[in-house]
């Protein structure tokens, strides 16, 4: 383990109390809602603000360094970090390679060299031939490039990332994440990346870290956490409908009222995940192999590629996705009252 | 444009321009424009023009500094301090000369000091020029450049900390050149104050051709004997300072291009 | 000058009778507010129907003023140069007076630490020294007393008023000014005067004039002879300003 | 805090105060308070506030459309018209009293028509003093609210545009609201400098107790003959406007919350 | 048809000519990718910007009116339109009923009026009792709904949305834009909808215009341009590999080299788009029916979900999609080679 920090710091009506540990070479994703607090912490991280309690240690060879604890606050100069902030933040006033060739001359390096490091960067990161342009004249994604050039140019031990690609549009969000994934893949420091969008979290992240009211609510590889929420607010993110309940066997009482069949026995505090894609949806109740048919309440639709997601409600609030054709058929609008049915072998049961 | 709006600006424009011109109108140009070739009008505007230069120099060096503190750190106390800094606008200018005396005459607090160690007179210089000056116009510097500053975007300042910069090179090499469009406006502002100053300047500097007589000096002289020659003492430098101005406009502030001009 | 000339009024200046009524506004120099303030609070007591106001501005402010139409009764200037400007617009009722009259004086600060004996010291290049600008009167008339005296003036600065020059010596930040005996009567307890016989070959006068458009004609001459009193000559030689010598 | 800022910072704030101390120091108060109780120096303080405060007003409605012109239109010769109203500042401020003259006076351009027309004169009346600080002060906020409209986000008016607001409602209940605390600023400089004005007020107003003597020109008879009451009016001014500066900060400032303060 | 509008304007280097059409209760979507000229062409709708030619004009009951043409130019204030800002852009200074009552208030409705027809807006979009907050205080997705209540107030004859979700986060995202489908499907004006997110326009557009480098490049409805992307950036958008060629009968000569057998016969120039998912990998070359087997070299993966998605090159251009175990199987590494098949049936093909 390489960055240990026990983050505490009030912000406004806010108390953020996070635990965060990362390796080296290993990328920590810290997912939640805007307003979770995951900038505050990465200001913690970075000394831009100096927490209200806890403790960030970053372990050298033969012991550790204490950046911030009751005693101690190492102002954030005096860091070896990177950090590339949401809106690039580039200097407006520098061309791209002074831009990236800051970090190097504030650490004593000369001119001449800094910038022919910084034009080494820039091969790497794909902007050749950019280096004279002011960041003004850069696209969102060179400029996010530029800014990622600008914080690893310095071999900083601590990489952060806020936000990286959340300003960029769709296009180009897919081109910079994979080129992302393969700097952070070569980077031989702590990563801890803040995205509010699990996407980015699953492709780049070894490890998230689900922050949600200033805590962490849950924690794992980007797969367990996709597989099985542990809140609303990640189920929805990853497109599963969430339902708290009591094992009971290979059925689970649901905290709201309804009976779900499971494939799996599981007893006590449970939490059952249902993928859209499994639920189907009947004008009357079927008859079949089944075990989980429930009456329920159209809420509202909307077209996603050549299927429609339909929100269900009822004793059993569900989301199902259906394709376009069978949803006309069903001749469907909010209010409809369908039946929708879920195969116990499809339906996930993990404890709380 | 809507008319309650254009309406007081062409008033405003009129009530200040108007005067001007009637000054313009009334100059009696052709017997005067002779006297302007004297080598005494010449040495008064050099000297106004150096002097309040280098006003704006020190007032740069001086001020910018103040207007960091008061934008940035978190001192207690700060917005006593900015009222402060703002109350030597209110000095009546020649109250201010005695006050400069107090402190830098040859019987003042450090002036006595300076003059019986290094035998050194400040009053009746230039230097008491340029220090008059800076005395009345730094505080527009400092309340323009404190403006910039808290209008900047800080966050390219914790930017530049995380790239390894202190607070000083951040300064230097981010948070000055990001706000120089403000900067300059309030170096505008402090010089064409400096360069009108008069009350300060004649108590604390007194009045000597070639070392000390700015122009508005001059023009004040010019107008106990001879209004009309102190009419277009005024006006020459009103030109030679419209000049400036505009040539600074397009030389300086156009390159980091103002938003709409 | 020195006596009015069209001698309506009675010696003595009291304004007889007390009946003047009104507002009289006068204009005067600056180095004139506390004997005009005194004379003017002795013109409302003997006529209480009657207000005395004052604009205190230098000569040549008020001269413009004047010739701008200001609502005066009377301008008194510091000097003649100003009052030309007045007459010469044909803004006088009469001739202008001469009232009092000034003599050059040097002053020097509390104790004179420089040991300023004379108007010779002025061409001590090693003194610091202020001298009013030639044009204003008091650097007029210093140039014509360094002349009958034969010294070669090396002042520091040209005031641009007397004032100015008296408040440097006052700071202690000249060893020496050239000023008005009235000035340093002014100042008396905080500088030094000393008299030089040459102070005779330029002497300032003081002269006073009733505006033609005087809103209030009657008291503007009450206020004239009173000036010209007894009583007001005594006021202004109690200010260290001297009687006309005509 | 980095020394090089902090050190010429302490120095300029020194440079500021320390002739202020000096006043205070050398003040002989126990003799001069009882002086200040006199009916006159209450009606200078009193005259000089309304006055300043009067100027300011004027100049908040013919200059905040001068500047919003400046800032929004797309009127060819802006940058011409910027340094016309900037050039105001270097005028020496006895010959500014004289350029009104020649203006507002009885022979003037319009004040012979006022007077023929309507028996009106405007000098030497509060109205002159009035006048006088405008012009003088005017220009201050007018570059100050044309910085701070620069500086604001235009956008918002786009947005007011399309829910059918015109330039001059948009301007009213949009761009005015979004930069008062810049306006607020431009009209504090503007204030505290009609508060000293001295030249053009003396000039142009006269010097009448009651109706046209501010503090300023109180100070300046007070020099005449007794200095030391001079530097204790000094202070007094200084003391209220410095007063009224961190009233107004806290009262009104304060609301819309500086980022830093 | 109610909006009829060609917009020429020049933006510095950038040319702009679009021709939309938009007819009374239809969505049109403007897509594109940044600085394609989206937010000019909505700027000169709005009035706020002058184009340099074309016509703007509005149908109205007997006859049309004129916003825009040599000779004409509206000002913003007297359209009746509606438009929700990408910032939202609410008046810091006035609070969240004031926000929406502006529009009413600058059109003389009296303030007591105004405020109970804002109240109720306020209502429809589920911001009832958060009328006195100031917009600093509301979440990112209340103040995208008092943005919209704010355009909807004046009951405006056209809508006009510049990227309404982009500044929402993931999950935000997914409530506000089922509520906004909600709120434009009851809307009876025009409404135009700028986005550079391809989920946007097919969940709540009828009709999708994408405009690249101030041209149209593509029209149709969602589906159409999902199915049959003609330009690399679209394809790329909804996930599709983009292939120009010749078509031969059931083979298209692709115009970079390779041949690609098709099901259905085609002739001239033609589009081939594959689908990653119908595109398998082998470590050799594989013996089967499908007629298409390339040699590819894998350029860059990237996790997605429970798949990876590789970028593979060659003489034909790939992506595809493999499952984590096969991916895993296969061993690969970027600049292995791989072979990659794919069905004829399962290659779309369409003229350019
Ligand atoms: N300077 C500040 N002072 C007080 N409160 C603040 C400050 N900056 C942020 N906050 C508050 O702290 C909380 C956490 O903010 P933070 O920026 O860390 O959230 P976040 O998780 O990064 O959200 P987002 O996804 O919107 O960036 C928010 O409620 C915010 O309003
Ligand atoms: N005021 C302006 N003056 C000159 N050029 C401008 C101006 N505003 C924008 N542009 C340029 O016009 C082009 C189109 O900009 P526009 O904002 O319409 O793009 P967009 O499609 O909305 O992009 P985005 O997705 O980034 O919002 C860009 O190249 C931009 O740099
Ligand atoms: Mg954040
Ligand atoms: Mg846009």
């Amino acid at each position: 383990m390489s960055l240990r920090a026990h983050v505490v710091v009030r912000r406004g009506a806010l108390l953020v109390d996070v635990d965060l540990t990362v390796a080296d070479g290993e990328v920590l994703a810290v997912l939640g809602p805007n307003g979770a607090g995951k900038s505050t912490v990465l200001r913690v991280l970075a000394g831009l603000l100096a927490p209200d309690g806890g403790r960030v240690a970053l372990d050298v060879p033969g012991g550790e360094v204490v950046w911030d604890d009751d005693e101690v606050h190492v102002p954030p100069h005096q860091r070896p970090l990177g950090v590339v902030f949401q809106d690039h933040l580039l200097f407006p006033h520098l061309s791209v390679t002074d831009n990236v060739a800051f970090g190097l001359r504030t650490r004593g390096v000369r001119r001449a060299a800094a910038r022919t490091t910084a034009g080494a960067w820039l091969d790497r990161v794909g902007l050749a031939g950019l280096g004279d342009r002011r960041p003004t004249q850069l696209s969102g994604g060179q400029a996010q490039r530029a800014a990622l050039a600008r914080a690893l140019v310095g071999e900083p031990r601590l990489l952060l990332l806020d936000e990286p690609l959340s300003a960029l549009d769709a296009r180009t969000r897919l081109t910079v994440r994979a080129e992302l994934r393969r700097h952070l893949a070569e980077f031989a420091g702590c990563t801890v990346l803040v995205s509010h969008d699990p996407v980015d979290a699953m492709a780049l992240a070894d490890r998230v870290v689900v922050v949600e009211d200033g805590v962490v609510v849950q924690e794992g590889t980007p797969a367990e956490v996709a597989r099985m929420p542990r809140t609303d607010y990640v189920a929805r993110l990853v497109g599963l409908s969430l339902l708290p309940g009591q094992g009971r066997g290979t059925t689970v009482v649901l905290d709201g009222g309804g009976v779900v069949a499971v494939g799996e026995p599981a007893e006590g505090p449970v939490f059952v995940a249902v993928r859209p894609e499994t639920v189907a949806l009947y004008p009357a109740r079927p008859e079949g192999s089944p075990r989980n048919v429930w009456p329920v309440r159209l809420v509202g639709a909307t077209p996603h590629g050549s299927t429609v997601r339909c929100d269900l409600g009822g004793e059993v609030p569900l989301t199902a996705d259906v394709t376009a054709t069978a949803f006309a058929e069903l001749g469907l609008v909010p209010g409809s009252s369908v039946w929708a049915s879920v195969k116990a072998s499809e339906v996930a049961v993990y404890p709380r | 444009m809507p008319a309650p709006l254009l309406v007081p600006a062409l008033l405003g424009v009129a009530f200040l321009v108007l005067p001007l011109v009637g000054l313009l109108v009334r100059a009696p140009w052709s017997d005067l424009l002779p006297q302007l070739a004297e080598p005494q009008v010449g040495q008064a505007l050099r000297l106004s023009l150096l002097s309040a230069t280098l006003a704006t120099a020190v007032s740069l060096v001086l001020g910018v500094p103040i207007a960091w503190v008061l934008a940035r750190s978190t001192l207690p106390g700060r917005s006593v301090l900015r009222a402060i800094v703002t109350v030597p606008l209110v000095l009546p200018p020649v109250v201010g000369g005695v006050a400069l005396f107090l402190v830098l005459g040859r019987q003042g607090i450090v002036g006595r000091f300076l003059y019986e160690q290094f035998d050194l007179t400040i009053p009746f210089t230039t230097t008491a020029v340029v220090i008059a000056e800076t005395f009345v116009a730094m505080p527009f510097l400092v309340i323009s450049v404190e403006g910039a500053l808290r209008a900047a975007d800080a966050r390219f300042e914790d930017a530049a900390a995380t790239l390894g910069a202190d607070r000083w090179t951040t300064f230097r090499r981010v948070t000055l050149p990001l706000v120089a469009p403000g900067v300059a406006a309030g170096a505008v502002l402090c010089w064409a104050r400096a360069l009108g100053e008069f009350g300060a300047t004649i108590t604390f500097a007194g009045n000597f051709p070639g070392t000390t007589q700015t122009m508005p000096l001059a023009v004040y002289l010019a107008l106990q004997s001879n209004p009309e020659a102190a009419i277009v003492l005024s006006l020459v430098l009103l030109g030679v300072s419209l000049a400036t101005l505009l040539l600074l406009r397009d030389r300086w502030l156009g390159r980091s291009g103002s938003p709409v001009a | 000058g020195g006596s009015t000339t069209d001698a309506a009024s009675p010696a003595d200046g009291t304004a007889a009778g007390g009946g003047l009524t009104g507002t009289l506004t006068v204009f005067a120099a600056a180095s004139l507010t506390d004997v005009f303030t005194d004379l003017g609070d002795r013109l409302m007591a003997d006529n209480p129907g009657l207000t005395v106001t004052f604009n205190f501005a230098g000569s040549s402010a008020l001269a413009t003023q004047v010739t701008q139409g200001a609502p005066a009764d009377v301008f008194a200037s510091a000097n003649q140069t100003q009052m030309t400007v007045v007459t010469d617009a044909g803004l006088a009722d009469g001739d202008p007076t001469v009232f009092a009259e000034n003599v050059l004086a040097i002053a020097v600060p509390e104790g004179n630490p420089a040991d300023v004996t004379g108007i010779a010291d002025f061409g001590d290049a090693d003194l610091t020294l202020a001298v009013c600008a030639p044009d204003v009167p008091c650097g007029a008339a210093a140039e014509q007393v360094f002349e009958a005296a034969g010294v070669t003036a090396q002042p520091d600065t040209l005031e641009e008023d007397v004032r100015a020059a008296l408040t440097k010596v006052e700071l202690g930040e000249v060893d020496a000014a050239l000023v008005y005996a009235s000035d340093v009567q002014s100042a008396a307890g905080r500088v030094e005067g000393i008299a030089f016989p040459e102070a005779e070959d330029a002497v300032n006068d003081y002269p006073i004039a009733q505006l033609s458009d005087a809103p209030n004609p009657e008291a503007a001459r009450a206020f004239l002879d009173l000036v010209g009193s007894d009583a007001g000559q005594q006021a202004l030689t109690d200010a260290g300003f001297r009687s006309p010598s005509n």
